[in-house]
């Protein structure tokens, strides 16, 4: 059992590593809503949030402020234990993700190695699909809870595009691991560290598995469980004060761990592509540094190209959805599947 | 020090108490909590017998598709605690000691059993690794995999012969 | 772990699972109890399996890999068995509008 | 084809089938895109309000001002023309004689008690800048400001009356605002 056993600076180095990994969460989470309201307003030719602090940088912090000191409301007639519970497992389910991702380059000096990793696990890409799979959960319960007709549909509907959606993203997946030949998170990008990007390989695969993120973070034009002004604003209704808070907020953290787990599947994680930064005879200090500023700065893409697609592209009806997933997405994931699989054996012949 | 006996002890616990709350719970979505709590726990003791497999699989499997199936048809069914139908309390009385029955019977049965001194290997042993399991199920039991694949067709088919409304009640939408 | 106590617990779950089947009336719950009867078979089965890894470690590093296969095909043939399932009881819920067993009982006269 | 052009921009409405390319949308996706990302980089529309102000026009019509003249006496008279040309009937005055102690605060003997106009009712039409003879009133560019009360919107003299040419002097260009008003001398 040398994984329990009780190594205190290999929990301690973990435990660093998880709070400064919810931390960092929290913090992007924040400011992404406030770059959703930058950028949307941008987009339309508006200035945005820019009345708390210097560039409205403080507005995040004010719009918690506000949900903090909201009054909360628990209706009478609904289930208050789940009514809580509700809320509390779409944030866990949405942290627990971001456990298996590797966020940096592991930092090598001498003898000491630490990884930037929590949780370096066989498993790795399966656990995320497991935890995404439990999300379903924090919409379902929360809605049924509100003992709210509309709620109810809400999260019905959330909770079937959920599942429909995750079809496609395994299959998608599927490819992937085909190329790499393991579903450690650290080996894929070591794979594409050394063959190139997987980008370059899957570019259906890629295209298949973003809009199954899309649909899996409930973002335009798939947010049919949440919308706010035509479907009654979804799941969420009854909900109030932080508790509303958390939904969103969730939202926001599964936008960011799915650009991070896009970033690592599909373009190299950590990799800065066409250099070796390897041979730069960077400290070690620094080269981690650098490895994990690199996967930033691919996640802050993602999330802006989010952003972006929901302030361009309209909504979609719900059997057009349910079209979408099933009949089209699945077959094409499954073609490209194939696909990747019978080049993979015809290559290794 | 070892905590693997503790963390054994607690999902053991866990789970134990989990399905009995999903047994007596009289709220049907209760019942499909706590067993989802039940299937957790199961998955912490195959992480803890290193069969890493199948922990994920019975989580997305379990978990994340069969019990989302039972909240589905539950929610939609909209069942609660005062829908819920009732045994008479001698019927479930009888029920609760056959059961305790069949307990008793097997425990007193296995009691006693050679295996007794057997240990189960926890914590490693690499037999649960993908890996190893895929290399075995595509060589060795390609052919129940195969035909456990057309099942899962047969079944898909036959949901969905069996869930489709009857064409005379069809609504037009 | 001695194995004792993976073969109890499994036993006590099974059991459990037992009594919901006879208890309940809920169609759905005993269909539930039935999954958790299936569960504690699939971990004494894992239990099993890394038993018998550990015993013939020496003669043969696969050993016990079946047991864990056979957990896996008891998960596809639960899954396939609770979507045909819960269609039928979604199908008698429409014709009775009811989930209780003891409607069935009709299904004699 | 007998119908006005109205403009050149008409066009026909293209209702063939979709062909298999067109119905992926992924042209029509990356068009949109494309679209809504040079909006990123155009000039924003937004004034910030407080900070920034639209210019008016020079017609523009705010709130009314009762006018002093280059000594800081009121101008008016209180002859009650502005209320008879309000179409709205906005305006209220009542008129008192000049005490000779007054003599600094009123420019003739006559002058307003009270002079209240209604701004709810007011339509800004500036027929009583143009009835007045004595140039006491006109409408400045100021436009009216929320308040909680109805009341709140009669404005009564105090807050008609510009301020001291000589006292406050800054408080009075501002008040006069681009549209200086001849005073006579």
């Amino acid at each position: 059992m040398h994984l329990l056993a009780i190594d205190i600076w290999f929990i301690l180095e973990k435990v660093t590593l998880i709070a400064v990994i919810i931390g960092l969460s929290f913090f992007i989470a924040m400011y992404t809503t406030y770059a959703e309201r930058k950028v949307a307003a941008w987009l339309q030719d508006r200035r945005g949030p820019n009345r708390a602090g210097p560039f409205g940088l403080f507005q995040p912090l004010a719009d918690g402020g506000k949900l903090f000191f909201k009054e909360e409301i628990i209706p009478l007639t609904s289930n208050r234990f789940l009514f809580i519970l509700g809320p509390a497992l779409a944030m866990i389910t949405a942290l627990i993700t971001s456990t298996v991702i590797p966020w940096g380059a592991s930092y090598v000096d001498g003898t000491t190695q630490i990884a930037l990793q929590v949780a370096d696990v066989d498993m790795g890409i399966l656990i995320v699909f497991g935890i995404v799979s439990v999300g379903v959960y924090g919409i379902m319960i929360g809605g049924w809870s509100s003992n709210n007709k509309f709620s109810l549909l809400a999260a019905i509907r959330g909770a079937s595009q959920m599942v429909s959606y995750e079809l496609p993203m395994g299959l998608s997946l599927i490819a992937v691991l085909l190329m790499t030949g393991s579903l450690k998170m650290s080996e894929i990008v070591a794979h594409q560290i050394q063959h190139g990007w997987h980008i370059l390989y899957q570019p259906l695969g890629f295209i298949i598995f973003f809009v199954c993120a899309l649909a899996e973070c409930n973002r335009t034009p798939f947010d049919l469980p949440e919308a706010e002004n035509e479907l009654n604003f979804g799941y969420h209704q009854e909900y109030s004060s932080m508790k509303l808070g958390f939904y969103l907020f969730a939202e926001y953290i599964n936008m960011f761990i799915s650009s991070a787990v896009m970033a690592t599947l599909f373009f190299g994680g950590y990799d800065i592509p066409f250099v070796d930064e390897s041979a730069w005879g960077l400290s070690p200090l620094l080269f981690s540094l650098m490895s994990f500023a690199v996967l930033m700065a691919k996640v802050l893409f993602f999330l802006f190209v989010f952003i972006w697609i929901r302030w361009t592209i309209p909504r979609f009806r719900y059997d057009q959805l349910m079209n979408l997933g099933w009949k089209k997405l699945i077959p094409l994931s499954l073609v490209n599947m194939l696909i990747t699989a019978a080049l993979t054996l015809w290559l290794n012949k | 020090m070892n905590i693997t006996p503790y963390i054994f002890w607690f999902l053991s616990v866990m789970a134990l108490f989990s399905a009995l709350m999903m047994v007596t719970s009289r709220n049907p979505v209760y019942s499909v909590l706590w067993l989802i709590s039940t299937f957790f726990a199961i998955s912490g003791h195959y992480i803890l017998l290193n069969a890493q497999f199948l922990a994920v699989v019975n989580i997305i499997v379990y978990a994340g598709a069969i019990m989302v199936l039972f909240l589905f048809v539950i929610m939609l069914m909209n069942l609660n605690r005062e829908t819920e139908p009732q045994k008479n309390r001698w019927l479930k009385l009888i029920g609760a000691l056959a059961g305790g029955c069949l307990l008793l019977v097997m425990v007193a049965a296995l009691k006693d059993a050679e295996l007794q001194s057997q240990q189960a290997m926890v914590g490693t042993g690499s037999i649960g690794l993908i890996k190893v399991l895929g290399k075995e199920l595509f060589t060795r039991y390609v052919v129940p995999f195969e035909i456990s694949s057309l099942l899962f067709l047969s079944a898909m088919v036959g949901a969905a012969v069996i869930g489709k409304k009857e064409p005379a009640q069809t609504l037009k939408s | 772990m001695p194995i004792n106590y993976y073969l109890f617990l499994s036993l006590a779950l099974f059991s459990i699972g037992m009594v919901g089947v006879l208890t309940r009336r809920n169609a759905i719950i005993i269909f539930m109890c039935i999954e958790l009867m299936l569960n504690a078979v699939n971990l004494l089965l894992v239990a099993f399996s890394k038993m018998h890894h550990l015993k013939n470690l020496a003669i043969d590093p696969m050993v016990g890999v079946d047991g864990q296969l056979f957990v896996f095909f008891i998960m596809v043939v639960a899954a396939a068995e609770v979507s045909v399932g819960l269609a039928i009881i979604v199908m008698m819920y429409r014709n009775v509008h009811s989930v209780d067993i003891q409607f069935l009982n009709r299904l004699k006269h | 084809m007998n119908t006005m052009r109205l403009t050149n921009r008409a066009k026909a409405v293209d209702r063939r089938p979709m062909t298999f390319l067109e119905s992926l949308y992924l042209w029509s996706i990356a068009k949109g895109m494309f679209t809504t990302l040079k909006h990123l980089f155009r000039k924003k529309a937004t004034i910030e309000y407080p900070e920034e102000k639209r210019p008016f026009s020079p017609v523009f019509r705010g709130l009314h001002v009762l006018n002093r003249d280059a000594e800081g006496r009121e101008n008016c008279t209180a002859c009650g023309l502005c209320a008879v040309a309000c179409p709205a009937e906005a305006i209220t005055m009542e008129a008192a004689e000049r005490l000779p102690s007054e003599a600094h605060l009123y420019r003739e003997e006559k002058y307003a008690a009270k002079y209240e106009i209604n701004m709810l009712r007011c339509i800004f039409c500036g027929l009583c800048e143009e009835a007045c003879p004595k140039d006491a009133i006109y409408l400045s560019q100021t436009f009216a400001p929320a308040n909680y009360a109805r009341k709140g919107f009669i404005y009564k003299k105090d807050e008609l009356l510009i301020p001291h040419p000589i006292h406050q002097r800054e408080a009075y260009e501002q008040a006069l605002g681009d549209r200086k008003p001849a005073t006579k001398a």
